[in-house]
Parts: C-alpha cells; structure tokens; sequence
C-alpha cells in the first residue's frame, strides 16, 4: 500500500479525515477511556483507591448480588432487542409496505407514522405513564368501558407487564423511523422487478418475504444495526417511566439503568461505585461493540450480494 | 436518475391500483385499516397531551378524553411567567442547530473521505466511528466535564455543542457512509473531466445528491440532542444558558403532580420542533424517501 | 398456443388518455411484433396484455376467455422485462425456480425444467452465479428462461435487447427466433427496432400516439406502407418523402427538376408526396439533361458492403440514397437523383394516405 | 465574595431566596448564589462538580450513607463546634446523621429530621365519624367503613419504589416495635424475626384490601394526587408531604396519627429520620464566608424561619412551630424510632433500601412470603453488614 | 487541433494487467474510432487520456507536451460519458455552464459560449430544463454541449450512443459527425458497433485483449483486415471463416466441395482459412454439378431492402449469404454457395494473420 502523501490527494483526504476523528477523539474516546480505567481502582465513594486488575469485573459478574442483577438487566435487555425487533421494526416494516402502496391518504398516514419521532423521550415516557395509570388510564378506562374490566392491570406494577409496558411505549416513539428507512429501501426497488414477481404471483406474503424483504437489506442493515445498539444502551425512557431502580423489583431493570445506578448511586442506594460502575460499562461497551460489528458486517455482506 | 424514482412511485401506485377484485380489495382493506388505526395510535397520545396542557389535574384525571376548554390556558401562563421559555427555546434552537451543522458537515466529510476514497487505513477508520456509536457516554461524565473545564467551557454552550456533535458523527458517518459509497462514479469523472477541485467535486455535484442520507443522519440526531436534559444538567449552571428541556425539567420538578402544569410544558417543549417537522414534512419525507435515487 | 383478441381498447392514466382504440387479432404461434416511436404506448399495450395494469376500457380475450381483472399470474402469460427484472438476491437457479414452485410443480418437475431451459439457452454452467456476476447477454437468457420454465402459452416481450450491445443483439436476435420456432408459443415482442422488427415478425404492428397505424407482415409493410408515417417508419436509412406537383406522367419538385417513375395515381389538385426508398435512388453526377432532380452532395456515409449518400434536394429535402461500396462523391457536388422504375411510393398531400397507381 | 449553593430542593427556591437575601442583608460583602437540580440527577451533578474541582462553596448534601459517599473522598470542610458553635446544642442523632461513622467527623449543618406517619384528611373522617385509630384492628375497621362509604382509604402506590419503604416503615413501626429495633441493634435480632415478618405481613394485608384498585402501578405524584383532591382518606408518608398537600389543596384540613401497633398499649411509634445537611467545599475559594454562612444556617433564626416558610421540622433546637401540623409532627416525634433502612442500612452495596422496596413490590404483587423477605433481607444485607456476616 | 502519440502505454489495476503496450499517433482534427469486444481496454485507455486514471508505464504526449500525471482538467480535453453523467441536480444551463466556470471564464462568456452551445445543438428551449425531464437524445445532446463549451482540443467519447434507442441513434450519429466538420477538434470515440465506426471515423482502432489489433480507415479495414479477428469483428452480419485445404486453384471444405476463387496465396501445408463476407457469397438452389459448397438454408431474414440467407456447411460453419429482398428459400433446402470473384480474403490457419495472394 502507498503511503499517505501529504500532498494532493492525501492531504485533501486527511483533511476530510481528521477534524470529525479528532471530535470523536477527543470527546468520546478520550473521556471514555479515561473513565474505563476507573474500573481498574477500587473506590470508596467518590475517592479512588487502590489499583485492582480485575477485580470489579469479576465482582459484577460472579459476586452476589452483583451477579444476579447483572444477568437480571442483561436478560431484560435481550427481552427489549427482541422484542422492538418484532414490534419495531417489524411493525415499521409491514406500515413500509402499506405506505409504500401510495393508497389515498398515504400522505398523511406518512407524517403521522413519524410525528411520534420527534417527540422527548420525557414527553412519552410522561404520556405512557399516564396511559397505564391504574385507575384512570386510558388503558384501563377503556377496557372497563367495553366490559373487560377483568383485564385492567396496573401496568407498570407488576413484574410480568411492566418490561412491556416500557417496550410498547419504546415501539409507539420509535416505530416511525424503521419504518421511513423501509419505505426509502422498498423506493429503491425497480418497477419491473415488482411487476416480473406480479407475473408469478399474487400471494402478498410470497411477495414480502421472497422478493421486498430481501431488497430493502441496506435499509435493514441501518435498522438492525441502530436498533441492537439503541436497545442494548436503552436507559431514557425506563429512567423516567419506571426509576433508576427498575421498578417493581428489577422487572425492568436493563444495563443501562444498572450501570449508572451503580457508578451515581441514587437516593435509596447510597453508595456510588465508579469502580464497579465502569467496570460494567466496559462489559456493555465490548459486548455492543463486538455484536454489532459482528452484525453489521454480516448484514452488509447480506447487501453486497444484491 | 430520480427518473428511476418517479417511475418506482408510479409502479407503485399502479401496484395497488387493480380493478375490483374481491380479493384485492380486501387486502388493501386491511392495509388501510392497519395504516388507519396506526396513524390513531400515533396521533391519539400527542392529542390527548395537548388536551391535557389545558385541563387542571383532576381533569384529566375524571376525563382524560374529554375535549377541554381551550381558553383555559392558565397553566401555560404559569410556565410563561415562572420560567425563561423564550430563552430557554432560543438557546435550545442555537444549541441543536449549531450541533447539527457541525455534525452534517463533520460526519459528511468523514463519510466522503471513507465513501469515496480507497486509502490505507480507511476500514480502521470506519470501525473507530462505528465504536463511537456503541460508546456509554453517560460513564465518561467526570472525565468529560473536567475536559471542558480544562477548556474552559463549562457554562457555556459550546461544551454542549462539542458533546453533542462528537455524538452524532458516529451515527452520522454509519448512515452516510453506505450512501455516498453507491453515488455513480462517472459523475465525479465528469466533474474532474470540468476542472472541478476535489472539494468542488464534493461540495457542488456529490453532496447534493446525498441529501436524502443527511435527512436520516439529520433526524437520527435532530431529535435526541432536541430532547436532552443530561448533559445541559451537568454543564451549565447560568440560567440564561439553559436549554429548553433542562429548563423545563428544572422547572416541572416543581410540579411532579400537578399533571395540568407538566403537560402544558411538555407540550410546550414539544410544539417547536412538531411544528417545524409538520411544517417541513413534505420536504423531511420527500428527502427521506427519495433516497429512491440512484 | 394461445389466441388473443383485444377489442376497442383504452386506457388513461388520470385523465391522460394513453390508448385510443386497439383493435388487434392476434394467431396461435404468431409471433408479433409491436414497434413505434417512444412513448406511443407500446408498453402501456403489453401490460394491459399482461394484466399489470387495468384496462380502462374494452375487451380483451385469451383463447376465448375474457381477461379483464383476471390477475397477471393466472393469466398462463410470462413476460420478459426490458432491464430483465432478473431477483438480485437469487441465483440463476433460483431466478427460474422462484415462478416454477409457485405453480404448484413438484420438485422433480421444477429441477426438470429447468434443466431443460438451462440447456437449451446454455445457461447450465452459470445455474449458480448470481446475476450482478453475468453479462448483459447472459442476463437477458436468464430472463427468457425465467419465462420459460413456466411454458406460458404467450410470451410477452418488453425491449428485449434494448440494453445489450449490437454483438451481443443480433446474437440474441438469432436465439429468440430459433426459441420461437423450438416452442411454438405466440410471442408478442415490443421495440424501437426494425431490424428486430423485420427480422423476427410474422406479422408487424406500427403504433403511433396510442393508435394503429398498421397491421402486416414485414413485407406489407415494407413494401405497401399504409401511410408516410409507417413508410419513414420502418426501413433504413428511412424513406424520403418529396412534396411534388403532378402535371401528366412527370413529378416535379419545385427548382429540382422533374422524374416519371411510372404509373401515378390520381390527385384531385396535383400535389402528392413521392416516397422514395435509399435503394430505389440512383445518383449520377450532374450533367445537364439529366431526367432527375438536382440535388448536391451533402456527405457520403462507407459501410463496407455499401454506402450511403446523402444529398439536398433544391427545396432543402435531404434525399438519402444507396450505392455500391466504391461510389465516391465530393461534399458539395452536384448530383442528378433518379427513381429506379417500380421504386415509387405515392401519398395523399393531405392526409398522407398510401395513393395506389 | 460570591458563594455559590447547591440544592435539590427545586420546590424550595423562592424560600431560599428569601433565606438568603436575609443572610446577605446581615453580611454585607457576601453574595449567595443559590441553584438548584433536579433531586434525581443531583448525586451525579454534584459528584462530576465535586470531582471535576469546580464544586459549590456550599452544598446540601444528604445524611447517612449519602454523605459517606462525599464526604470520605476528602470534598467536604470538616465541621465542628470551634468553627459553628451552634451546633453543640443539636440534638446527637441529627448530628450523627451528618458523620462519617468511621472517625465521627462532622460535615454537614442538619436541616430537617422528617416523619413517616399516616397523613388524613380530615373532613373524611369526620363526614364518616371516624376517629384516629389506636389498634390496628381499629385501623382496618375504619379503612372498610370509608371503603364501604366510596372513599378510597388509603391512596398510596407502590409503583414508584421507594414509596415502598414509605409505607413499610411509615405503617409498620408500631407493629415492629422499639424492642425490636434495640435487638437488631445490639445484634440479638435480624429480619428473619417474627416482629419484623409479622408487622410487613400485616402491612401487606392491609394495603391489599385498603390501597387503591391496582396500587403497585400506582407511582407516586398520582398517589399523592389522590389524597390531595380528597378522592383517598389517608397517605402514608412523610411530614414533607404536609407541604405539598397544602400547595396542592389549600382547602385541605389535614391530621395525622402514628400508625398504631396491635393492641393500645403498644407503643404509637413513627419512623424519624434526618433529611440532610448544608455542608461546606473543602476545595472552597470562600471558606471563611462559607463557614459564616453555615453559622446562619444553624442559627435559630434560620430554623424558625426554614420551620416558618417551608413548613419542615427543623433541627435547629429551640425552634417552635407556629404552624399546629407541625407542632403535631414534634410531638409525635417524642415517640419514634429512626427510619430503619436509611438511617442504618445504606452504607453498603446491596443497601436495605434496594432491598426492603424490592422485597415488598414483590410482597404486594403476590410474590413473595413475608418469612421470605426477611431471609432476603438478612442475607443480602449481610454482604457488608458485619453483624449478619456468620 | 490536437495531436496525440502513446508510446508503449501499459496499464495495470493492482496486479492484473489490461492494457499490454499501445502505440498510436492521432492526428489533429482526426476522428478516431476505438472498437473492441466488451472488456477489452477501450475505455480505460480513453481514461488514461483523460487522466482520469494515471498510466502505469509508458508516456502520453498531447500536442508534444507529456501528460503523464497532469491533472485532467489542465489536458484541455472534454469528455462524454456512457451514461452521459449529467449533474441531476443542475438544470441544462447549469450543467453546461460549471464547467465553464471553472475555466475561470466570465459570466458574459459562459453565457455567449453556452448561447452557442445550445444553438447548434438545439437545446435552446430546454436550457431551464433538469436531465429528469429530458428524453435520453436530449440528455445526450446535453452532455456533448457540456464538452462543447469548454473549447476543448480534443474530445473523448466512450460509447456515447449505446443508452439510446436506435431511432435516435442514427439521428444522433449524424449530429455527431456534423459536429465534427464544424469544429475542427480531434475525437476519440469509443464504440461496441461497427456501424457507428464505420460511418463516423477517419481511422478505426480496433482492441482486443488489451492490445491493437490494426488501425487503419474504415475501408482499409473493411477490405483488407490483417486478421481473422479484425476480420470477423468489422462487417455485419460477420465475415464467414471457412476452413479449406489447398490444391492448385481450389480450395477444397470438407464434405461439402470446392471453390476456386481465382489467385491464392502460399500456404506451407496447404490449409489456409478462407474468409467471406455475406455480400461476396452468391446463392443458388442445388443443382448438381455446381461450383461452390453444398448448403442447406437454415433461415432466411428479410430486411427489406435486402435479405440474408443463413445456411449450414457441410462441416456446421454457419454462412450468411445477402441477397436480394425477393430471395425466397425453404428451410432446409439444399443450396449452393459460391464466391463472387475478388469477395475472398485468406488467412493463416495457424495465427489468423492476413495472406496475400
Ligand atoms: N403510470 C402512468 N401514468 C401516466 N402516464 C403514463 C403512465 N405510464 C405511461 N404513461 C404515458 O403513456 C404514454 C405511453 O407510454 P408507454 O410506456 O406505453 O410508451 P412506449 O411506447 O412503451 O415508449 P418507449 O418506447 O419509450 O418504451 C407515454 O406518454 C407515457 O408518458
Ligand atoms: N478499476 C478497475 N479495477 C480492476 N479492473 C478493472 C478496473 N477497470 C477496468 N478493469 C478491467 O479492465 C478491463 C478493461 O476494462 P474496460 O472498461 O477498459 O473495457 P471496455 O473495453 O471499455 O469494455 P466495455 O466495452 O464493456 O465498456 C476489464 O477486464 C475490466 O474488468
Ligand atoms: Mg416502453
Ligand atoms: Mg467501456
């Protein structure tokens, strides 16, 4: 390979390169790992104490309680990941095909699809709240009004609903933006290919699955990628919804929560361990990092065999 | 070019546009129904926060659908009165859309030099902007705020310019990248072939044909830096600086349950960037989607 | 195998009206061909045939049945697409076998035939590449396969070759006809060129602004054009049209002399239009007396088994005429064009109806 | 000089304006700069200032093991009777709030000691000719009485998680008893006693048939919206509320009672707890002038005022309460016994407060024993609290 | 007005080498055609004139100035691409004036030069116009304005003409060659069909594999190819190579009988490849006794003006044979095919090299 010629080309590139890599260099890298060697020390509140390899790695994952609170926001992590993969992106797939059909009004359903979008993170977290109240939310007013009263639940209360209650709060913000992504993807797909597959079929489902689904990979790749990412760095939406704490007892406790509870402390915790803390930032870093590299990589092969 | 698109969009509509088979119909019955109760779901909450902005608490908690009594605006009165609003939405405005042009500018440019360019070293690079995206910022607090103490920017708005720009260029770099990779390459001949710089090549003939990517880059970004309140919690301390949301959550700490209060703010902080996006829909949609050109 | 009759068909797009009333019977086995100018509604036709979009109005028949709202895939029609519309993402095995499993055929049956297409269009060694790895002649092959492991009875054919280069297309050109006659299936085939046209057609459909300009076989229409536009249309270099007054046997073009090709036909207020074909000129440098129309040499065009010379006539009409190979003409020369005898074409001033003598 | 202070009292600003324009008034020459942050984020805030070296000259910091956290990296001024004599005659449970354990140091002004109590609006007991309760059998009796009338009896949610331990030990203490607080100190008792199970089973019972139709979705600005609008005859919760009820309700007639054990004679015992503490920057350009402020900030003056203004109880001695519900507070809080979890369990990771709120979301959802949470309990907390450690 | 000369230009991409040392002098207000099958070099050498892509070895004079390593736009050169390249987001005007601009022109200059432009191109109406809402002859128009503006000495175009459908083609063809007698400049044309070659160069350089195979004028090309390659690429249909042995004056195929057409070169071993182009060959319908090779038809396509008979050698070499339009023969019939005299070229069997008798 040649070297890079501080003229011309090189420079011009470099040029290019270098000011968003310094950006990046020097405000995310750099505190970054200046704080990822905090989970190196051992402290005691907010005082750095001695060095200590790799001790607070090991503690988060094999000491008690540690160890089960990890793998407690690990598992509801991977519930959320697949769970906005369905109702996500899956959802926002299949509005894609609707919108994608130019039906009357699909002007309208467009901007509202992604009106959500725009919305603070605040803003829906306050509105599900409200939504989910036990005793006068909109879920359970509705569901007394059309005689299922049985079915009202206090949402957000309950171990086996609340996770899900966040998640469909998530899906409702965020479903617009599979869903535009998809709608430029299937754009992109020529006319005659569609009309080739209308010659051989009428089945909508083979349609989607063996031709459109297949075509909109570059756009999957930019959803898939976002969303593993998004899902696995969740923390906004349950912060406001449900508390710092994963309430009720750690059902919607995720990483995210975890990680800054730990590193901050919050009211009832007290203590605040930036040891532990980065150390558990570390582990989320490298297993986002190495999976969505892994993923990505594999989804762009996907696109380059178009 | 877009010919490729109108033709795409017209085969489209033609698509769904078959005679009246019962068949056919039905199927796009449900797409419209589907279409139909999603738009509902999404535009029932925004209403009903709106709504809420002008009952009092018990209001919404006895009718939560009813339609208020929209003269009633004293819990907006109290907002405007008790807070900086005007302030706190100018700087909000200067804060996001300084961080924007420097994150669509940056990340263009890292995406072009990556995108169009083979040179040693260029896939690291693409790997280095794909770690930024997966990077828990929230961690790096201390070290971060000591950085821009040391720079001495702290309580001043360019810290959160700088913080917010190093986070998006990550995504930014991702989504552009792909794009300006798939531009045709005779285009950048001909414009070589005129005597076009290599940044005029960029600036003149390659950038505005990536504009549909900067769109999705722009949204990607545009609304959690809107929407932040961390950072701005940490950084600045002036009143006068405050962005919009931390103002308000400052302010509405104060009114955790006086639900009147809090959804006035919140449709408050929110009616800006809504009305710009309703205002700008046809041209956000219409440059998302038109990333049908190839 | 298949018959079709279209009946008075329209079809509008919003309120454009694209098709204005096409009548057409079209024969089992018949190979047809549709050609006229871009945008005449030569696709517009095929995807009304091939039910991709609706008829606005009329009827249109398959072997007797009426296809109106009938879907495209249970119509037993295939159709191959001018940019060949081959599924990036499948093989070319998977490209023919995508259609052939979705009519229900068992495994044994879709492997069969597409051993069967692969062999007779020599794709067999390339069942396996994916079609961004495939030349533009192998491409379009794919594409015919596609359509024949399905063994429509009517083949539609959209602009088949328009995106191969002039080797590859005469090529191709020779397979499609041989396809034709291995098969034996009707075959409706669109485009702009007359050399495919002619070349393959039993019988040719010029269209022009959503009508019918004429129906016939290559010969017919070479030789008896209906009208000025089919006579430009199909031949070339295309026919020259010479506005000419008519006093007794002798057709005289203002400042450029007069010819008598023969026989002319009447003309109620002596104009008419003289169509001449590039092979029924003579060109002979000028000397006075010719009998012939004075023309001046604009450029001489080599192509190795002949030539072509173009030349203006004294009103400014470019005439293009035929000669042998080692004809040479100064620019700018004065030439006398003649008509060979039985080389005339006549048309109404008018309406640029074919005048019979 | 300017002296910058920190808070998360948001609600609280316009007194503290006041405060302090009386402080700068009297000190001429010294401005305070007060700000306030969200409570939530204000750990986080104040550590990043802390440590990034650009903290408050004065801050408020919590009690207990919050200050711990603060306090032993080295960030606060070290306060004594030499630089504040007011703070001899502070009562030595609010002081030891604002200590390190270890070495006893003392960092931090008290400002408030806070009671978990049963908050009732009176008009409802009144209207339903309901007494306040001195068995608990008495209480069940009128929370069925008002359920039986429409009134929702109590409007507590446990949605929120730490309202849990609001309710656990603002309900529970009398149940639980002094005798088993002294055990657990001395180390003769832990959670697994049948006084503590007992007394959480009873709670757990008690709000199953008396909380509001699905309480453990209930978080807590709605609970407290409940009671303020009258919908709910009861909150249990803390003298802080007292405050916010009034704000939200002027209209409001409000008494309270201590949550009654199982018979009469048991002992009606609130839980007490101090709130935090103003502390002082050690790094601080404006010591001298810090420390005069924190001399205001215990001085009489300043607690009647904060006791006058914010409606709190504050620990500066001598104050009187002008205002009856406060005076109330201070005579329940003859009989009290602190706020378990905060004041003794929250100096190590997992904390009682994570746990006992964890514990009794899962009680109320059906979840778990009562037996079983103190088996959690104690293990969990042994952990880092050595007497359980065996 | 320019003049080129490569000497020994070798191009490598990473490790594979694709152009093996060209040598070619281009002379000023020359129009020279690049022909060559798919993939044989044509546009990368047209690229490294341009200096689009540097020369790997070897050295590019223009005008007697080495360009190795100039930069592209200081070549004075303009180029028309293949798929014309237009900026989709300028208007016509626009398209044509960026690079005038940055000629450092005045405004009043980039107005008059596109003024021009635009007039002998026809485009004046359209010059508001974006490439979107122009047809493919306008775009192509477009992209040739665009060069024209810039004055430049020398134009490169690479197979301008194939995105176009063949009507316009032609049309557009013409318009190309007029553009050259009124500009003056020098043109490299790159282009797969030999028409186009044919009618529009001076002189036709034809590749293959990364080398040139001749160059010389269409007729030289035509008439005297130097190899079976060059032989069977220019003509069309393609000259037919019959295999045949050697003895006195025949020449003899295989099973299917012998010619003699008339002087033969030396041949060491007595097998030579006799090449014949479809207008050299004569048909007759078998009678015994004939002179030439015995046939069968396999088809015949009629073209109008004339109709090519294709039939089958004894030995399976497929010849095609013009004949008049009227020409009429079954499939399968038995024929006789002969050469007309002077109609035979003859080639080593051993390289394909020309023999001259
Ligand atoms: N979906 C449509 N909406 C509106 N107009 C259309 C549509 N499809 C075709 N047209 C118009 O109908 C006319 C005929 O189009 P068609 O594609 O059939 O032409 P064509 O003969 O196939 O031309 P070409 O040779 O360029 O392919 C054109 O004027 C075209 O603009
Ligand atoms: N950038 C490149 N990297 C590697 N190989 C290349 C590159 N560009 C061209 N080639 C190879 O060089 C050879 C010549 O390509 P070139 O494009 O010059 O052919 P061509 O004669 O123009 O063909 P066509 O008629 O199909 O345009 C081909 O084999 C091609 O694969
Ligand atoms: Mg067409
Ligand atoms: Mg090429």
């Amino acid at each position: 390979m040649p070297k890079l010629r501080m003229t011309g080309r090189g420079l011009w590139i470099t040029l290019l390169i270098v000011p968003p890599m310094a950006f990046v260099a020097l405000f995310i890298v750099y505190p970054i790992l200046l704080a990822f060697a905090y989970a190196f020390f051992d402290w005691q509140g907010l005082r750095r104490g001695d060095f200590v390899w790799l001790e607070n790695f090991h503690t988060v994952l094999f000491v008690e309680p540690y160890r089960s609170w990890t793998l407690n926001a690990f598992k509801n992590n991977v519930i959320v990941f697949f769970a906005l993969m369905v109702l996500q992106n899956g959802l926002g797939f299949l509005l894609a095909y609707a919108l994608w059909r130019e039906m009357p009004g699909a002007r309208f359903h467009r901007i509202a699809v992604f009106l959500p979008v725009v919305l603070s993170t605040i803003i829906v977290a306050y509105l599900f709240k409200l939504f989910y109240h036990p005793l006068f939310g909109v879920i359970n007013i509705s569901l007394r009004s059309i005689g299922m009263g049985w079915l009202a639940q206090p949402w957000l209360g309950q171990g086996n609903t609340a996770l899900w209650g966040l998640i469909a709060a998530q899906a409702w913000h965020m479903v617009g933006f599979p869903t535009l992504v998809f709608l430029a993807g299937m754009q992109r797909i020529p006319g005659e290919i569609l009309d080739a597959v209308r010659m051989e079929t009428e089945s909508e489902w083979v349609k989607i699955t063996k031709i459109v689904w297949p075509l909109v990979a570059p756009s999957a790749t930019i959803v898939f990628t976002l969303l593993f990412v998004g899902a696995f760095n969740w923390f906004e939406l349950p912060y406001i919804m449900a508390g710092l704490d994963g309430s009720p007892f750690g059902s919607t406790d995720v990483l995210g929560l975890y990680f800054y509870r730990t590193a901050f402390g919050n009211v009832s915790a007290g203590q605040q361990d930036f040891g532990l803390g980065s150390a558990l930032a570390v582990l989320i870093f490298i297993f986002i990092a190495i999976f969505a590299t892994t993923l990505t990589i594999r989804l762009r092969r996907r696109e380059i065999q178009l | 070019m877009s010919t490729a698109s109108a033709t795409a969009s017209r085969k489209a509509m033609t698509y769904g546009d078959r005679p009246g088979m019962l068949a056919s119909l039905g199927r796009d019955g449900l797409l419209q129904i589907i279409l139909i109760a999603n738009t509902i779901i999404m535009l029932a909450p925004i209403v009903i926060m709106v709504f809420s902005a002008f009952k009092t608490t018990p209001q919404i908690f006895q009718a939560p659908f009813s339609i208020p009594d929209f003269t009633q605006v004293g819990n907006f009165i109290k907002i405007w009165n008790e807070t900086n609003f005007l302030r706190y939405l100018l700087n909000s405005f200067f804060v996001t859309g300084a961080s924007m042009v420097l994150i669509l500018t940056l990340g263009t440019m890292a995406a072009y030099a990556i995108g169009r360019y083979a040179f040693t070293g260029s896939s690291f690079i693409l790997m280095f902007f794909l770690a930024g995206l997966t990077l828990p910022l929230k961690l790096a607090i201390i070290p971060l705020f000591m950085l821009m103490r040391d720079l001495g920017i702290l309580n001043n708005q360019l810290s959160l310019i700088f913080v917010y720009t190093a986070m998006g260029l990550p995504t930014t770099v991702f989504i552009m990248t792909g794009f300006i990779r798939s531009l045709p390459n005779e285009l950048e001949d001909a414009a070589r072939m005129d005597g076009a710089s290599e940044a005029r090549i960029m600036w003149a003939i390659m950038l505005p044909l990536v504009r549909p990517a900067m769109v999705i880059a722009g949204i990607q970004n545009v609304v959690p830096i809107w929407n932040d309140f961390f950072f701005p919690l940490v950084f600045i301390q002036n009143d006068n600086l405050k962005t919009l949301p931390q103002g308000l959550t400052t302010f509405m700490g104060e009114y955790t349950t006086d639900w009147g209060v809090l959804f006035s703010g919140l449709t408050l902080s929110a009616a800006p960037i809504v009305i710009i996006y309703i205002v700008l829909s046809k041209q956000f949609i219409a440059g998302m989607t038109s990333g049908a050109v190839k | 195998m298949a018959q079709l009759s279209l009946r008075n068909i329209r079809k509008s797009f919003k309120s454009v009206q694209v098709l204005h009333g096409i009548d057409l019977d079209i024969n089992e086995r018949e190979f047809v061909v549709f050609v006229g100018p871009s945008g005449c509604g030569k696709s517009t036709l095929l995807r009304l045939i091939a039910g991709l979009d609706p008829i606005t109005e009329g009827e249109f028949h398959l072997n007797g049945r009426l296809m109106n709202g009938v879907a495209p895939s249970r119509r037993g029609i295939a159709m191959v697409f001018q940019s060949y519309a081959l599924y990036p993402h499948m093989d070319v095995y998977e490209n023919m076998a995508f259609g052939a499993r979705l009519m229900g055929l068992t495994p044994q049956e879709v492997e069969a035939r597409i051993a069967e297409a692969a062999r007779m269009l020599q794709l067999t060694p390339l069942l396996k590449r994916r079609p961004r790895e495939l030349s533009g002649g192998q491409r379009q092959r794919v594409a015919i396969g596609r359509a024949l492991v399905r063994k429509p009875d009517l083949f539609l054919l959209d602009e088949p070759l328009s995106n191969l280069d002039a080797a590859l297309r005469s090529e191709v050109r020779l397979e499609i006809a041989r396809l034709h006659q291995q098969l034996g299936a009707t075959m409706i085939y669109v485009t702009h060129d007359q050399v495919e046209a002619m070349t393959l057609a039993d019988r040719i459909v010029v269209m022009n602004q959503g009508r019918i300009e004429q129906v016939g076989s290559p010969r017919e229409l070479y030789e008896r054009p209906a009208n000025t536009f089919v006579a430009t249309f199909i031949g070339s270099p295309r026919m020259t049209l010479i506005p000419v007054t008519h006093a007794g046997e002798q057709l005289t073009l203002e400042g450029a002399g007069s010819v008598a090709p023969g026989q002319l036909p009447a003309s109620p207020d002596g104009r008419l239009t003289l169509g001449v074909r590039p092979d029924a000129l003579a060109i002979t440098r000028a000397t006075d007396g010719d009998e012939g129309f004075a023309a001046s040499v604009i450029y001489t065009e080599y192509l190795g088994d002949n030539a072509y010379v173009y030349a203006r006539l004294g009103d400014g009409t470019q005439v293009s005429v035929r000669t042998g190979p080692d004809v040479q003409f100064a620019a700018d020369e004065a030439v006398t064009v003649s008509v060979r005898p039985g080389g005339a074409h006549f048309f109404s001033a008018e309406d640029g109806k074919r005048l019979v003598a | 000089q300017e002296l910058s202070f920190w808070s998360w009292r948001q609600e609280d600003r316009a007194a503290y304006e006041q405060f302090i324009d009386t402080f700068e008034a009297a000190n001429p020459g010294i401005t305070v700069n007060f700000q306030t942050f969200e409570a939530a984020n204000y750990n986080t805030i104040l550590s990043t200032a802390l440590a990034g070296g650009t903290g408050p000259d004065v801050m408020m910091v919590r009690a207990y093991g919050g200050l711990e956290n603060v306090a032993s990296a080295g960030y606060l001024e070290p306060l004594s009777t030499e630089t504040i004599p007011a703070l001899a005659d502070f009562a030595a449970p609010a002081l030891a709030a604002e200590s390190v354990r270890s070495d006893g140091t003392l960092y931090a002004v008290p400002f408030a000691s806070q009671t978990q109590l049963v908050i009732y609006n009176k008009a409802i007991f009144d209207a339903n000719g309901i007494e306040e309760p001195q068995t608990w059998e008495e209480l069940k009796a009128l929370s069925q009485k008002l359920k039986d009338a429409g009134v929702i009896p109590f409007a507590n949610g446990t949605a929120t998680a730490w309202q849990n331990e609001t309710v656990t030990f603002g309900l529970g203490s009398s149940l639980m008893g002094k005798d088993f607080y002294e055990g657990l100190m001395s180390g003769d008792a832990d959670f697994t006693d049948e006084r503590f199970t007992n007394a959480i089973g009873e709670v757990a019972a008690l709000a199953a048939d008396y909380f509001p139709d699905g309480f453990i979705g209930l978080d807590y600005p709605s609970a407290q919206q409940l009671f303020s609008s009258g919908m709910a005859a009861m909150f249990v919760g803390g003298s802080y509320e007292l405050a916010t009820f009034r704000s939200q309700n002027p209209s409001i007639e409000l008494g309270m009672f201590a949550a009654p054990g199982a018979t009469a004679e048991d002992d009606k015992l609130v839980g007490l707890y101090f709130d935090g503490g103003y502390a002082a920057n050690a790094a601080g350009a404006n010591k001298e002038a810090s420390i005069k402020f924190l001399n205001y900030l215990a001085s009489l003056e300043f607690g009647q005022a904060f006791a006058n203004t914010l409606n709190n109880i504050s620990t500066v001695p001598g104050v009187t309460f002008d205002n009856p519900l406060l005076a109330e507070v201070a005579e329940l809080n003859q009989s009290s016994i602190p706020y378990l979890m905060l004041a003794h369990f929250r100096y190590g990771e997992p904390s009682g407060s994570v746990l006992i709120q964890g514990e009794m979301q899962k009680l109320f959802a059906g979840q778990t024993t009562p037996e079983a949470i103190g088996e959690a309990l104690t293990t969990g907390l042994s952990a880092w609290y050595e007497p359980f450690k065996n």
